[in-house]
């Protein structure tokens, strides 16, 4: 290898900069998410990555929250439906991330599951069956687009308004931690019937979309 | 500066307010249901925050968070289902030309 | 069947459409006129004697002295009764079509071998014979818009195409390379 | 410019007619898709322009000629002799074969006696190479179906053929050793050993194929059923060869009209068997690729019983033929055909009493076997175009010529 | 004689900035320095480096240890230590100063001669945030290291199965270095973005896949300890990352604008909705057994040797371990179920158009995630990081450094996880080169008509046993041994005959390609 070479690789390398930022999201995860575990056994835990209250939470929510509101108005800003199903994606990751700072694991990883590896592939899937071309366009008028923005604006405003001047009450248990065998355990107690009935309602969507999906009709 | 539930809820509100507008202004038919997915997720992040800042101990919040995702993933199993019907008898996805209800 | 037999078979079938028939050398064939090919080549094919169930090759002649073109068709016969069976029964033959050089035209048979539909292709491409209800009658080795038919006697090899210079061999007038 | 406009650009001769398609099917979009010239299973450069709509193919329209070198066109300016190492680069996998294809059209013209010891090296070397051409398609078929393992395994045994071919003649690709009137040069000392130990180390080889490959249960499923090839569609097409005998007839011209002498040897002539009877799997249908790939395997074993007999009683004597310097051909024509490993190889020569043919046409077994393509690949699924395709085994230097 | 022009404009020279220059006149000097040594020593500096290695990571976990025990958990028990302040730099409990630190450590005689400057040294380990940077970069050279280190040994035994010898020549001994030498060279390539591709798209889905495959990493355990975070629900937030690995995939057969990606994307997420389902449901049978989602947790239970193992521990454990593993090849997209990027009949799938960089991403990727699906199966159903013999056998070793050795080296510790997952790998490797591949309507018939059929009868046949050894009836509990010990002995039997098959593979290697080659061909 010449000393150009190595001179080009390295201009390369520093052209490849970008790359870091995976390193940067891992990172983030990582003080989002889990537990740290100790490197004796036996040491102590810590039950949440970041503490309430802590200044590392309020980081943490900022960045996540931002990355939030920027791919949910990403998606109804996109003209392209590819566009939109990619700016879905990292709004339904940003949640389940806000989901691991509200200390919902399970949760967070179910989101992760069914969300981003089963809702969104399907959303893709009839993408790209129903497409022409992904940028076939089917603009909406004006007029449209001005009273969309209008409700939505007004409707944010007083969302915002009632948020701020709201008295939320803290009751005593808050911040309890909840464990996967807790929520398992209400749902086969307290929540089973709606459970039983989310199965039932499972079981009809996939008779539907069979009887949909049919090849001969 | 303490994050509390209101931040979440506003988060929450963006996103939704978002949703809406992404169903009321695309014509495509998985584009609104993009919008929709958007909405429901509002709801159960706005469920959760509340289970974690007022849930005495309860799972409440976080249970409702699970039915809203079960209830999304069946509702775009169908939905995609009904898109791709549209489209195979009307070769478009475009909501506003699928007027008749013969399939 | 020999090939005296074939002969003999079709001048009594297609009196009309036998031109020439030559049974001596190696390769015997019959000339039969184009208008009456297809007609013949039913007969070859479906006659229970005949059975000439495979066409083999068609190949194309330029014959500039006598300014005619003509295909050779050799066909033969391949015994199907009993697959299962080695059979070694079989006859080979071969039919002449000529047609004139500045309007080649002859029928095509592709509808009774479906293997002609290639062959005649290429005979089409290389040189630029015309085969009548053929159902897709396009150049098959050359470009679509490749100009002349190179297997003729008198065709004169391009110098480029699109730009592309051709050949090494001849000197062209801009030298490119 | 969205993909349709790109592709109907460069494809214009084929119209999209999107009111074929069966109704009631999932209709999603239907689409031109080019496989090749450039992709890895259309062996050479085969362009197949597909009509697809998902994973289904409507259509499948071959386009041809990529690798077009007016071979015959250069046929008519060269004496036999110098033509034959053009022949070896038709079929390139199988140049021992078309050396002979093309002796002995000339031969049968000019009326030339091949003395026995070169009609018997002939043969050995004939049926060498259709081992070689085999192993070679054995090894790509795999390939095709994913698997990448036999394929080395091949050619770990053509490159041991191809040393012998080299000891014999000095080339591994392009022989050019059975000319007009025999064979360019004796063998060597100590070949004919060395060719029987390869053979005795051959043979237990072809189960390990069968193990590995044929018999393995997921290219039995990818294959048997698909690409079924009627025995009257095989014969209107032109088919010949293992496409031929993988229909289920048994015929061969080694038999049916011998040359060079193949009647003095004992060999069957292998043919398909519909699945569950004896080795062959469950599933397998009488005309189908896995019938094609097979019948393959089983001639390489007939090929090995050729050549021992060959190489038992090989005659002693001359291997050329009394040299005519500026051989003379008549004013006749002559069509004579071979049994090429893909089928019949013919050519069809005529002199005018000069040195140099008035015209020579090839009749590739690969360009008439690739007719059927089209409709073979009527409404299959798209990883069976491969399957189809590289059952045919074609070679795109035949094709093209 | 005339200059044919390229029909594309050879792109400017990058100007670079400062930090460029001085990065490229750092690696311009180490090269120089480095070039001669490596060349000379190849063989020595591969050892070397693997050494170091181990020590490096062994070093870390016992300073952290030293560091939890003997200065935290003292400090926190002190009468007068008052935890401070929170700020960003603290997150954890204890804002230990040196001076702290220091009184701690004042009856360490050894280290008094260096005094204040150690105090220093171990000052920002007490800190979460620089343990997690840590642990992360150690990480992130595992990702590095895994799949370059894979694709070296997939093409060593894909040689070895194909009679021949893979790589050779980079590095001197088998080609170690050939990893890192391609990787150099795709780093170098020229960077493509297709005539007509969405720009954006394209440059961002090789980071959608590599980012999940990384972040799976996060919550994956080595050891009892050796693991970056203590996931509650670590198996689901595992399987979740892997799945959006998906989205990546898709975007980049979208994106390319060729037609053949996009069915390699259509291909992949047809595949990966099907196949996630059988393969969650494979999971979910020892999780039955268990009781947690913890991989730590499951891993515990496990600590009795080979029989004590969750695969042999009910015979729908065992069923469910070969379902787990057919439906990872395919949510994988290894041989035989490669079809988004088959190359017969794809070209290259969903990687056509990419080259360079971000084809290298892609492989990462997959390697990586072919790791952490073979780590999940040997944590979830072979024992994890504990060996086939019981960890009590160990428990008169004693505490000392030695015997902690010696325990991780014999009974239960990191190194049999990766002997594990390497094993696991190698079977995947051994597949791909040997099977073909399979067709997609028969890939959704195995996956909607058989697997999932059949890890559903799995599941049900669990919560039934599971059900029933809660009972303590002494008769099931017999049952139960009796089941382990069958089970158990039928996988001996499996690892029995593959070392023998392998051994008598390896004693008869030269009769397996054949004397010929060797000795009598011309040319050989």
């Amino acid at each position: 290898m010449s000393i150009d070479r190595v001179n080009q690789l390295s201009s390369t390398c520093v052209r490849r900069r970008f790359a870091l930022a995976p390193a940067l999201l891992v990172l983030g995860v990582t003080l989002l998410c889990g537990t740290r575990a100790m490197a004796s056994s036996g040491g102590e835990v810590v039950t949440t990555a970041a503490e309430p209250g802590s200044l590392l939470e309020v980081v943490l929510f900022y960045a996540v929250a931002t990355m939030t509101i920027v791919s949910s108005v990403a998606v109804c800003m996109s003209k392209n439906i590819v566009r939109m199903a990619l700016w879905l994606f990292m709004t339904l990751a940003s949640v389940s991330f806000l989901y691991f700072l509200l200390a919902a694991n399970f949760l967070a990883s179910i989101q992760l599951v069914v969300y981003a590896g089963g809702t969104l592939v399907l959303l893709v899937f009839g993408v790209m069956l129903t497409n022409k071309s992904p940028w076939a366009r089917y603009t909406p008028g004006k007029l449209e687009l001005v009273g969309a923005a209008a409700v939505c604006s007004v409707l944010l405003v007083a969302l915002w308004l009632v948020f701020l001047r709201a008295e939320w009450s803290r009751l005593p248990g808050a911040f309890a931690g909840t464990s996967v065998a807790d929520l398992g355990r209400s749902l086969l107690s307290v929540y089973v019937v709606p459970f039983e009935v989310a199965g039932v309602l499972l079981m009809i969507v996939m008779v539907g979309a069979a009887h949909l999906a049919r090849q001969d009709k | 500066m303490t994050i509390g539930v209101t931040h979440f809820l506003v988060v929450g509100a963006v996103m939704f307010c978002c949703g809406l507008y992404t169903m009321s202004t695309k014509r495509n038919a998985i584009g609104i249901l993009i919008g929709v997915e958007l909405v429901l997720n509002s709801s159960a992040l706005n469920l959760v925050a509340f289970d974690r800042y007022m849930g005495a101990g309860r799972l409440d919040g976080q249970i409702m968070a699970l039915f809203i995702i079960v209830l999304a993933a069946a509702e775009a199993a169908l939905a995609v289902g009904i898109c791709i019907n549209v489209y195979r008898n009307l070769a478009t996805v475009d909501v506003d030309k699928a007027t008749q209800l013969r399939g | 069947m020999a090939p005296e037999e074939i002969c003999k078979l079709l001048t009594t079938e297609f009196t009309d459409a036998i031109v020439k028939t030559v049974v001596e050398g190696a390769h015997p064939y019959v000339q039969v006129s184009p208008d009456r090919w297809p007609d013949v080549a039913r007969f070859l094919c479906d006659d229970s004697r005949l059975g000439m169930n495979l066409l083999r090759s068609i190949s194309a002649l330029d014959l500039l002295s006598d300014d005619r073109l003509a295909c050779v068709y050799d066909l033969m016969r391949i015994v199907v009764d009993r697959p299962d069976v080695l059979i070694t029964e079989t006859h080979e033959f071969a039919i002449r079509v000529e047609t004139d050089r500045n309007e080649p035209v002859i029928p095509s048979v592709a509808d009774v071998w479906p293997a002609a539909d290639w062959h005649e292709r290429e005979a089409y491409d290389l040189m630029g014979i015309r085969f009548t209800d053929h159902p897709d009658l396009r150049r098959i080795l050359c470009p679509d818009d490749w100009e002349g038919y190179p297997l003729r006697k008198d065709y004169e090899f391009p110098l480029e195409y699109h730009g592309i210079p051709a050949t090494t061999e001849y000197e062209l007038p801009n030298p490119r390379h | 410019m969205t993909m349709a406009d790109t592709v109907l650009e460069s494809a214009p001769d084929l119209l999209v007619d999107t009111d074929r398609v069966e109704q009631g099917d999932l209709r999603t979009e239907e689409m031109l898709v080019n496989m090749g010239p450039q992709h890895p299973s259309t062996h050479g450069v085969l362009r197949v322009v597909l009509r697809t709509d998902g994973e289904m193919v409507l259509e499948a329209i071959p386009h041809i000629g990529y690798l077009h070198r007016c071979a015959e066109k250069i046929g008519e300016s060269l004496a036999p002799y110098q033509y034959i190492p053009y022949t070896d680069r038709m079929d390139y996998l199988a140049g021992m074969n078309n050396n002979q294809a093309f002796a002995i059209a000339v031969e049968r013209l000019c009326g030339l006696e091949v003395p026995a010891r070169a009609q018997a090296i002939r043969v050995v070397f004939a049926e060498f190479n259709r081992i070689a051409s085999h192993l070679v398609s054995l090894g790509t078929y795999g390939l095709d179906m994913g698997a990448f393992t036999p394929f080395l395994y091949c050619f770990r045994e053509r490159e041991m053929i191809l040393d012998l071919f080299e000891a014999a003649c000095g080339a591994r690709l392009t022989y050019s050793y059975i000319t007009v009137g025999g064979i360019h040069e004796d063998l060597p000392a100590g070949w004919v050993e060395r060719c029987l130990e390869f053979l005795d180390y051959f043979e237990p080889k072809i189960d390990d194929y069968n193990n590995l490959l044929s018999f393995n249960h997921i290219f039995v499923k990818r294959t048997a059923g698909v690409g079924v090839v009627s025995v009257d569609e095989a014969i209107a097409y032109g088919l010949t060869g293992p496409p031929l005998r993988g229909s289920g007839i048994r015929w061969d011209l080694r038999k049916v009209l011998p040359y060079d002498g193949y009647e003095m040897y004992d060999f069957d002539v292998p043919i398909a068997r519909s699945g569950g009877t004896d080795e062959i799997p469950h599933g397998v249908v009488v005309g189908d690729c896995w019938s094609r790939y097979y019948v393959r395997v089983l001639e390489m074993t007939q090929s090995v019983r050729i050549m021992r007999q060959a190489l038992a009683n090989l005659p002693d004597g001359d291997t050329e033929a009394k040299k005519i310097k500026n051989l003379k051909l008549p004013d006749d024509e002559v069509y004579v055909g071979i049994e090429n490993p893909r089928g019949q190889l013919g050519f069809y020569v005529r002199g005018d009493g000069s040195t140099i043919p008035s015209r020579v046409k090839a009749r590739g077994p690969s360009f008439c076997n690739l007719s059927i393509t089209t409709p073979l690949c009527r409404n299959v699924m798209l990883a069976d175009v491969p399957a189809i395709i590289g059952s045919i085994d074609v070679v795109m230097g035949e094709v093209d010529r | 004689m005339t200059q044919f022009s390229v029909p594309w404009q050879p792109r400017p020279a990058h100007p670079y900035g400062m930090a460029s220059r001085a990065v490229i006149a750092l690696a311009q000097s180490v090269y120089g320095f480095a070039a001669p040594i490596v060349s000379r020593f190849p063989g020595a500096i591969l050892i070397s480096a693997v050494i170091a290695t181990c020590v490096g990571v062994w070093m870390h976990s016992v300073l952290f240890g030293w560091v939890d025990t003997q200065l935290i958990q003292a400090a926190v028990t002190l009468p007068d230590y008052t935890p401070p302040a929170l700020s960003l730099l603290s997150p954890s409990t204890w804002g230990l100063t040196p001076s702290v630190i220091h009184a701690l450590r004042v009856d360490e005689t050894v280290a008094a001669s260096v005094a204040g400057l150690l105090d220093y040294v171990l000052w920002p380990v007490q800190f979460w945030i620089v343990r997690d940077v840590v642990g992360l970069g150690a990480l992130f050279g595992l990702f590095n290291v895994i799949p370059v280190y894979v694709i070296w040994w997939e093409r060593k035994v894909a040689g070895r199965i194909q009679s021949r010898l893979g790589p050779m020549r980079v590095g001197g001994w088998h080609g170690w270095a050939q990893s890192p030498a391609d990787g150099i060279k795709l780093i170098l390539k020229e960077d493509l973005v297709p005539a007509g591709a969405d720009g954006p798209l394209f440059r961002l889905a090789p980071y959608l896949t590599i980012i999940p495959s990384l972040l799976a990493f996060l919550a994956l355990p080595f050891g009892a300890t050796y693991v970056l975070r203590e996931l509650d629900v670590a198996l689901v937030f595992i399987l979740g990352v892997l799945g959006a690995e998906v989205v990546g995939v898709i975007l980049a057969g979208w994106a390319s604008n060729n037609k053949w990606s996009v069915y390699g994307a259509m291909r992949e997420a047809c595949q990966m909705i099907s196949y996630e389902i059988p393969m969650g449901m494979a999971l979910l049978v020892p999780v039955i057994c268990v009781g947690t989602l913890s991989l730590s947790g499951i891993a515990d239970v496990q600590q009795g040797g080979w029989f004590s193992w969750i695969a042999f521990s009910n015979p729908f454990c065992f069923a469910a371990f070969v379902c787990y593993f057919i439906a990872s090849l395919a949510s994988l997209k290894r041989a035989p179920f490669d079809l988004p990027e088959a190359e017969s009949e794809l070209v290259a799938g969903f990687v056509t158009e990419y080259s360079g960089f971000r084809w290298s991403l892609f492989f990462f990727a997959e390697y990586a995630a072919m790791f952490v699906i073979c780590a999940i199966a040997s944590i979830v159903f072979l024992g994890g990081w504990h060996s086939p013999l019981p960890a009590s056998w160990g428990g008169g070793l004693g505490d000392g450094l030695l015997a902690r050795g010696l325990t991780g080296l014999l009974f239960s510790g990191p190194i049999w996880l990766m002997f594990k997952s390497v094993f696991l790998l190698y079977v995947q490797l051994w597949l791909r080169w040997t099977l073909p591949r399979i067709r997609i309507d028969q890939v959704l018939y195995s996956c909607i008509q058989v697997l999932l059929p059949l890890t559903m009868v799995l599941v049900f046949g669990a919560t039934v046993w599971t059900w029933a050894s809660t009972g303590h009836n002494a008769l099931w509990s017999t049952v139960e041994a009796a089941t382990r010990i069958i089970l158990g002995s039928i996988g001996l039997v499996f690892i029995g005959g593959f070392i023998a098959i392998a051994g008598y593979g390896f004693y008869h290697r030269r009769r397996m390609v054949g004397n010929l080659v060797q000795d009598v061909m011309p040319g050989s």
